[in-house]
């Protein structure tokens, strides 16, 4: 069957990108809305609107749980992968738009644009943790990347954040070039884009049952194109060296997105990366693995030692977010089930607790986010006990204390490694860990064992953030001690849409 | 046992008490002290209760293990929280709570005019928490965070005068030192979970047989190294002394008696995972102990500094618990902590109320008859020393005994030997302690008057003197004794018979004695000076070398730095520490430095990051492109 | 030599060149200029190679449209500014020329050998696409693909381009005050900088 | 349709992609630098077509689309934000923003 010779019309079916289509509509009447219905000082209701879209797109991403399709001319997929990564997304999405609101009226910017772009980027961050198509996952990729440049950018009357938007965009757009040649020379590699392909793989060719009906040598050209996809996703998981981006554009956006992009960011791009490489290219493991493990254990040393030094908390939890991307490579080397529901767990509980940390951080950086040093979180305790509480259990889960959902977390991870036969790979990784641990030490240090400055100005603590932390606060320590519902619900994502052809001739282990 | 049992409060009540405290201290002020010391007096009643309970029991179902939180299990993650109360586990609750009440009460006068009263006392509570934590936890896991726990307790106490440099660069130490210990606890830990696919003490202890030697052996001394650290012992007790910057009432009841003792408690829990590897690692458990304990009682022999004397103290005592560990007499070692967790803190104390009325002096080279001034102070640290030098009827003569009958009955005769020339060098150094400060005529440094302990203080010193004296009838042959009582925890231990029965109480009785005999002659009466210059003349460089930590640091600073420094030249200054504490140091200055000049690469020019991307980009394409070339 | 081979060679050059002309031309609007004759010589080459409507769309979007915003920008901020040729950054041009050889080599390594070797599984897929191109036509053909396998990423464009109308309202929007406030660095990183 | 083969198109594409990376790293006028990742894009468009050619199918001419949608919604909010930080600083040369750093 040639497509281009007689027109069919598509099947539609709307179920696998419900979600992102709802947060696409609200973003829309949120925009309507405001244009509207005047200017008024109180819009709580966009907050509220965003937030309903949120828990809505939530409840459709459950609705499809158990799912496991190829749906929309095979362009994405319904699968367990996808439902557990919208769900973590729009809870992700939910803190941030909460968080915020808060954050907006204190600064006095608040406008119906942050809710808007918040919406869309979550939507593309859905849409690429379902692409089955490499250019879908562009798409999505360049959609949340653009509204990040212009959140990043959101406090207009900073120059370090025009400047963190400018290098973000400008880094960004280089390895989307990157990225793009990736997917050209996969296209003429195998003659399609797809990560699956169809029912025919001569007529619908994908990378998946390519690689199954091809004589291994002739897959040179497919390898060589992974390794540019490996540069565009490495960019946006901020693995070494493709980070540097992430200190300054951390540092310059306003906390909230900084929170939202260590945590959403993160999380499609290792979707994708699982897709991508545990799934699709799983049978030439052996081609990819040496180079993630190199990038992995990279990052975990530079990210750890380079945050040691940092006396901006913001920057400071950018390196850390860039060891925490080293952390769960590991789990995408290991490239077996426990490896897959364990990066998605660390993700998962990551993401809430690096969303809680940037909270607090927020409520201490006051207005025009002023106060962000190590220094200026001196003796926070006794002034604000239960928020430096919350940080500093933030802090213990990011350092993987037991007890908090970190340490699970790294478990896990760490477990998965060390059953595909990587245990010198986790070994850099507990050694990275404990640097990492002083770090996080001495933040806490500094909040609990000096004392406050008496000049700091009493901190506005707002209803709505301090609820985000409160709860960012009980899923930590919740999932510490109770993790078994996530990892299941993890363990479910892990069964990924497989082509018949893969069914139907499995790899036999450890080729 | 399978009700609800109060294990949950013993625990929980000190972390209340340093919740409120920590939050609400400021509003409390100075009934902060009371509140703090409620909180583990009543943890102590709640652990004696426990404890009549459990002897009301038939001796095998003394052991309960309590459920706090219950959750689904899956696969092989299933360690929920949930406290095991055995026979082991509640003497440690009794020690913890019960000298940890005394030295609460003693801190209240201690402390008082401190502006960090309230915080001190929550930090307290804290540390009582997680160490109860970690005697109670029925997994590894729990048992790690309690160790961690103290750590964490530990730094913010010994720094807890920041302001003052050397305080906190003691805490730094003190972190570091035991991170290179912890570390290697958790890799044990993950050994036995990899191993066994559990963290559940007691299923650890019942399947460490089936581990095979290799791995046993591996676990044990992962497990012990980490025991190295938080117990002192060689090579990482350096961090030890250091921490004498604390405040005293710290120095007594996380350096002496309780969290230091986690080691101890810690190899004694995991016996059967020791064994297990065929007796490689108790028998290097058991040598690290021996030579600590001698290493530190020379070093304790040629120290002023008079809390720096009974931390070396302390570290030999510690050793002593090791050797007993090594020659599998682990209750006659948790007999031992139980004694030592009394007159150490007992001596402890005392030091700090001469201290308090001192003005701080710590040197004992400038006190003199202060037994005049301070008669309660004297006769109860009287009451320490003649325990800790074996002297019979107090409380060290009977578990120091059992330790050294133990090592001779096992046949293990040089364990026995290093440890009976230790008790003779224990008695003497403190014998010198005791002399110097409290016998003589009446001399104070100038400007400060010596006046007795006030009565808070002597309300703490006295029952642990008490304690001290007849602290050992806990294990008098023939009565209700603690190694009856621990034996269905750690088995049995052998008990010295016929002529031995008297020979080795004998011998280390005539140790201790002799050991009191020669500080006496040394320090006390006409002539002690002339006598005093002759041997060190006589033994002229062997004093000369104890006075120098045996060049301890000057020998690592030879084999470990000067290599080092040879070996790369930017380092230089990174490894100019000393010693074990130089190379931990030095590995953190390392990475401090390497960070500090690595974050110059984030030049803040957008085109460098470009740059440096191009040359990822290249690496990963070179890379994929080579192999396929070559393929 | 066929029409179509010197063709090729004419936009080989004209490309070529007009790229290397950017790399040296000190003002922006050249820079612009320059980019825009790549484009139109780009475009030959896609006609070249039958893809008719991609070129078409290619002189008038890309060429036309994008850089005309490019010119309009750079007109915006001044067209007299032009950019010292001194590179202040030590070693950025080397490193910079010498890794992007590298890659460029790599690449061509790929185009030469790595290709031709692939192209051995594709074949040489121009008579298909020829005959697609004379029935139902490109134009037509590229439609149905377009609108039918290509349908959710076709309208994924729409948020994308959404996304991108939202954010440039609010990046052009006014801003009463401005803090040219640096941010705040430690006593010990001050010390470095001095 | 042209008797050039394949190559000679990638070897074309290969030099503009290239060019495009060197120039983005070497030139200091955002806007400048942005049009030298213009130049990568249109390089991998080449790319696209010429591996059409070879496949015989459309979808690479397909992606080219997208592509261009992708080029010219990051041109719109990039040359937005190179607007916004140049009327600030009154300087289009991204070496002057360096307040971020280490």
């Amino acid at each position: 069957m040639n497509l281009a010779q007689e027109f069919s019309q598509p099947e539609v079916q709307l179920g696998g990108i419900a979600p992102e289509l709802l947060l696409v509509g609200v973003a829309l009447i949120i925009l309507v809305v405001d244009a509207s219905f005047g200017r008024g000082d109180n819009r709580w209701y966009l907050a509220g609107l965003s937030a309903l879209g949120l828990a809505g797109a939530a409840a459709l991403a459950i609705m499809t749980w158990g799912d496991n399709e190829l749906q929309l001319s095979n362009m994405i997929a319904a699968d367990g992968l996808a439902a557990f990564s919208k769900v973590s997304l729009a809870a992700f999405g939910l803190l941030t738009v909460l968080l915020g609101r808060d954050y907006l009226a204190r600064d006095k910017i608040e406008e119906s644009e942050f809710y808007a772009l918040v919406l869309f980027a979550v939507a593309g961050m859905m849409l690429m943790t379902a692409a089955a198509d490499l250019i879908v996952m562009f798409l999505a990729l360049e959609t949340f990347s653009v509204s990040l440049y212009v959140l990043v950018a959101f406090r207009r009357a900073s120059l370090a954040s025009h400047e963190s938007a400018m290098k973000y965009f400008l880094l960004g757009a280089f390895s989307s070039a990157f990225f793009l040649l990736g997917i050209a020379l996969t296209y003429g590699a195998i003659g399609s884009t797809n990560l699956y392909g169809g029912a025919d793989p001569v007529a619908e060719p994908g990378i998946a049952n390519f690689i199954t009906g091809t004589p291994t040598d002739d897959l040179s050209l497919l390898i060589v194109a992974t390794g540019f996809l490996v540069i565009g996703l490495g960019f946006k998981i901020a693995a070494v060296p493709f980070h540097m981006w992430t200190p300054d554009a951390y540092q310059g956006a306003p906390s909230p997105i900084t929170g939202f992009m260590a945590a959403g960011t993160k999380f499609a791009a290792f979707a994708a990366l699982l897709r991508l490489f545990d799934a699709s290219l799983f049978p030439l493991r052996s081609e990819w693995r040496p180079l993630l493990i190199v990038l992995a254990v990279a990052t975990m040393i530079a990210g750890s030692v380079l945050a040691i030094v940092q006396e901006d908390l913001k920057r400071l939890l950018a390196y850390s977010s860039i060891a925490h991307a080293g952390f769960v490579l590991t789990g995408v080397i290991a490239a077996n089930d426990r490896g897959v529901s364990g990066a998605l767990f660390y993700l998962a509980t990551y993401g809430v607790a690096v969303l809680g940390a940037f909270a607090v951080i927020s409520l201490v950086a006051g207005r025009d986010e002023e106060r962000v040093l190590l220094a200026d979180h001196r003796g926070l305790f006794y002034e604000h006990p239960l928020l430096t509480t919350a940080l500093t259990l933030f802090l213990l889960s990011l350092a993987g204390v037991p007890v908090t959902s970190g340490f699970v977390g790294k478990l896990v991870v760490f477990g998965a490694a060390v059953e595909a036969g990587y245990t010198w790979v986790v070994v850099v990784g507990v050694l990275t860990s404990a640097i990492a641990a002083f770090f996080y030490l001495k933040v806490m240090a500094t909040m609990f064992l000096q004392e406050r400055d008496p000049d700091a100005p009493a901190l506005p603590v707002g209803r709505l953030a301090s609820g985000v932390v409160a709860v960012a606060a009980v899923a930590t320590i919740g999932f510490g001690l109770a993790w078994s519902p996530l990892i299941n619900a993890a363990e479910s994502a892990t069964i990924f849409f497989q082509s018949p052809q893969e069914q139907s001739a499995p790899i036999p282990p450890g080729g | 046992m399978r009700e609800a049992g109060l294990a949950p409060f013993i625990v929980g009540l000190p972390l209340l008490g340093a919740v409120v405290l920590l939050v609400f201290g400021r509003r409390i002020g100075r009934a902060s002290g009371l509140i703090a010391s409620g909180a583990i007096g009543l943890a102590f009643v709640l652990g004696v209760i426990t404890f009549a309970r459990l002897l009301g029991l038939p001796a095998e179902e003394r052991e309960a293990t309590q459920r706090v939180f219950d959750f689904i299990t899956v696969g092989d993650f299933s360690t929920g929280v949930s406290l095991l109360v055995d026979q082991l586990s509640v003497v440690m609750v009794l020690v913890v709570t019960g000298v940890g009440t005394l030295i609460h009460i003693y801190s209240i006068s201690y402390m008082a005019g401190d502006p960090r009263y309230s915080r001190f006392f929550g930090y307290l509570n804290l540390f009582a928490a997680f160490m109860l934590l970690l005697v109670l936890g029925d997994n590894l896991l729990l048992l790690y965070v309690g160790w961690e726990g103290v750590g964490l307790c530990s730094y913010l106490l010994i720094g807890f005068w920041f302001e003052r440099p050397i305080a906190a660069t003691a805490a730094k130490k003190a972190f570091l030192v035991n991170r290179v210990g912890d570390f290697a606890f958790m890799i044990g830990i993950f050994v036995l979970f990899v191993s066994l696919g559990t963290l559940d003490l007691l299923a650890i202890n019942a399947n460490a047989a089936a581990m095979g030697a290799g791995l046993s052996t591996a676990a044990g001394l992962l497990l012990f190294l980490g025991a190295t650290g938080k117990s002192a012992q060689i090579p990482l007790y350096v961090w030890l002394p250091d921490a004498m910057e604390g405040p005293t009432p710290v120095s007594a009841l996380i350096h002496a008696a309780t969290m230091v003792t986690a080691g101890v408690y810690m190899v004694a829990r995991l016996s059967p995972v020791f064994e297990a590897s065929g007796g490689a690692a108790l028998t290097v458990v058991g040598y690290v102990g021996a030579l600590t304990a001698l290493w530190a009682a020379l070093m304790a022999s040629a120290e002023y500094d008079i809390k720096r004397v009974l931390a070396y103290s302390t570290i030999s005592q510690l050793g002593y618990m090791f050797l007993a560990l090594g020659v599998g007499a682990y209750s006659a070692a948790i007999f031992h902590l139980v004694t030592h967790a009394f007159f150490k803190a007992l001596m402890f104390l005392g030091a700090g109320a001469i201290m308090h009325v001192l003005g701080g002096e710590v040197d004992m080279r400038r006190m003199s008859g202060l037994r005049r001034a301070m008669p309660i102070v004297a006769y109860t640290f009287a009451a320490g020393v003649l325990a800790i030098s074996g002297i019979i009827p107090f409380a060290g003569f009977f578990s120091k005994d059992a330790i050294l009958a133990s090592a001779w009955i096992e046949g293990n005769f040089l364990l026995w030997g290093i440890g009976t020339v230790t008790a003779l060098l224990t008695a003497f150094y403190m014998a010198r302690l005791y002399i110097r400060v409290f016998e003589g005529r009446l001399e104070t440094p100038e400007g400060t008057h010596a006046h007795d302990a006030p009565a808070l203080m002597a309300a703490a010193l006295i029952p642990l003197g008490v304690l001290s004296v007849i602290g050992g009838v806990i294990n008098l042959p023939g009565l209700v004794t603690l190694e009856h009582f621990l034996e269905p925890a750690l088995g049995e231990s052998e008990v010295p018979t016929g002529v031995l029965t008297f020979l080795l109480p004998g011998l280390a009785l005539v140790a201790g004695a002799a050991g009191l005999f020669i500080g006496r002659r040394l320090y006390m009466g006409e002539g002690a000076e002339a006598r005093r210059a002759r041997l060190v003349a006589a033994g002229g460089p062997l004093v000369e070398a104890a006075r120098n930590k045996f060049y301890v640091d000057r020998i690592y600073a030879a084999t470990i730095v000067a290599p080092g420094r040879a070996l790369a030249s930017f380092c230089a200054d990174v490894l100019d520490g000393r010693g074990i504490e130089g190379v931990v140091n030095g590995t953190a200055t390392f990475i401090g430095r390497s960070s500090q000049s690595l974050r110059h690469l984030q030049t803040g020019y957008v085109r460098t990051y470009g740059v440096t991307f191009l040359f990822g980009v290249v690496l990963v394409f070179g890379f994929l492109l080579t192999r396929v070339v070559l393929a | 030599m066929t029409i179509g081979t010197l063709v090729f060679g004419v936009a080989f050059i004209v490309a070529l060149g007009s790229a290397i002309a950017m790399l040296f031309a000190r003002n922006a609007v050249h820079v612009a200029l320059f980019l825009v004759a790549a484009q139109v010589a780009l475009a030959l080459t896609f006609l070249l190679q039958g893809a008719f409507f991609v070129a078409a769309v290619q002189i008038i979007i890309y060429a036309g449209a994008i850089m005309v915003l490019f010119l309009f920008v750079v007109m915006l901020l001044g067209v007299d500014r032009s950019e010292a040729l001194v590179e202040p950054l030590p070693f950025q041009r080397p490193l910079a020329l010498g890794l992007g050889a590298l890659l460029a080599a790599g690449i061509l390594y790929l185009a030469v050998a790595g290709i031709d070797a692939a192209s051995t599984i594709t074949g040489d897929g121009s008579g298909a696409l020829l005959a697609l191109n004379r029935d139902p036509g490109n134009v037509l053909a590229l439609a149905r693909v377009l609108f039918s396998r290509y349908l959710l990423p076709f309208e994924a464009t729409s948020a994308l381009l959404v996304a991108a109308i939202v954010g440039v309202m609010v990046l052009a929007r006014r801003v009463g005050s401005i803090s040219a406030v640096a941010p705040r660095i430690s006593p010990a990183e001050e010390r470095e900088v001095a | 349709m042209t008797e050039v083969a394949p190559s000679y198109f990638l070897v074309l594409a290969a030099l503009l992609f290239s060019i495009g990376v060197v120039g983005a790293l070497t030139r200091r006028n955002a806007i400048v630098i942005f049009m030298f990742i213009e130049l990568m894009l249109n390089a991998v468009n080449l790319v696209f077509v010429t591996f059409s050619r070879m496949w015989g199918n459309l979808d690479g001419q397909v992606l080219v689309f997208f592509v261009l949608v992708v080029a010219a919604a990051e041109a719109v909010v990039g040359l937005a934000i190179i607007l916004l930080i140049t009327r600030r600083r009154e300087s289009a040369n991204v070496d002057d923003a360096h307040l971020l750093r280490w």
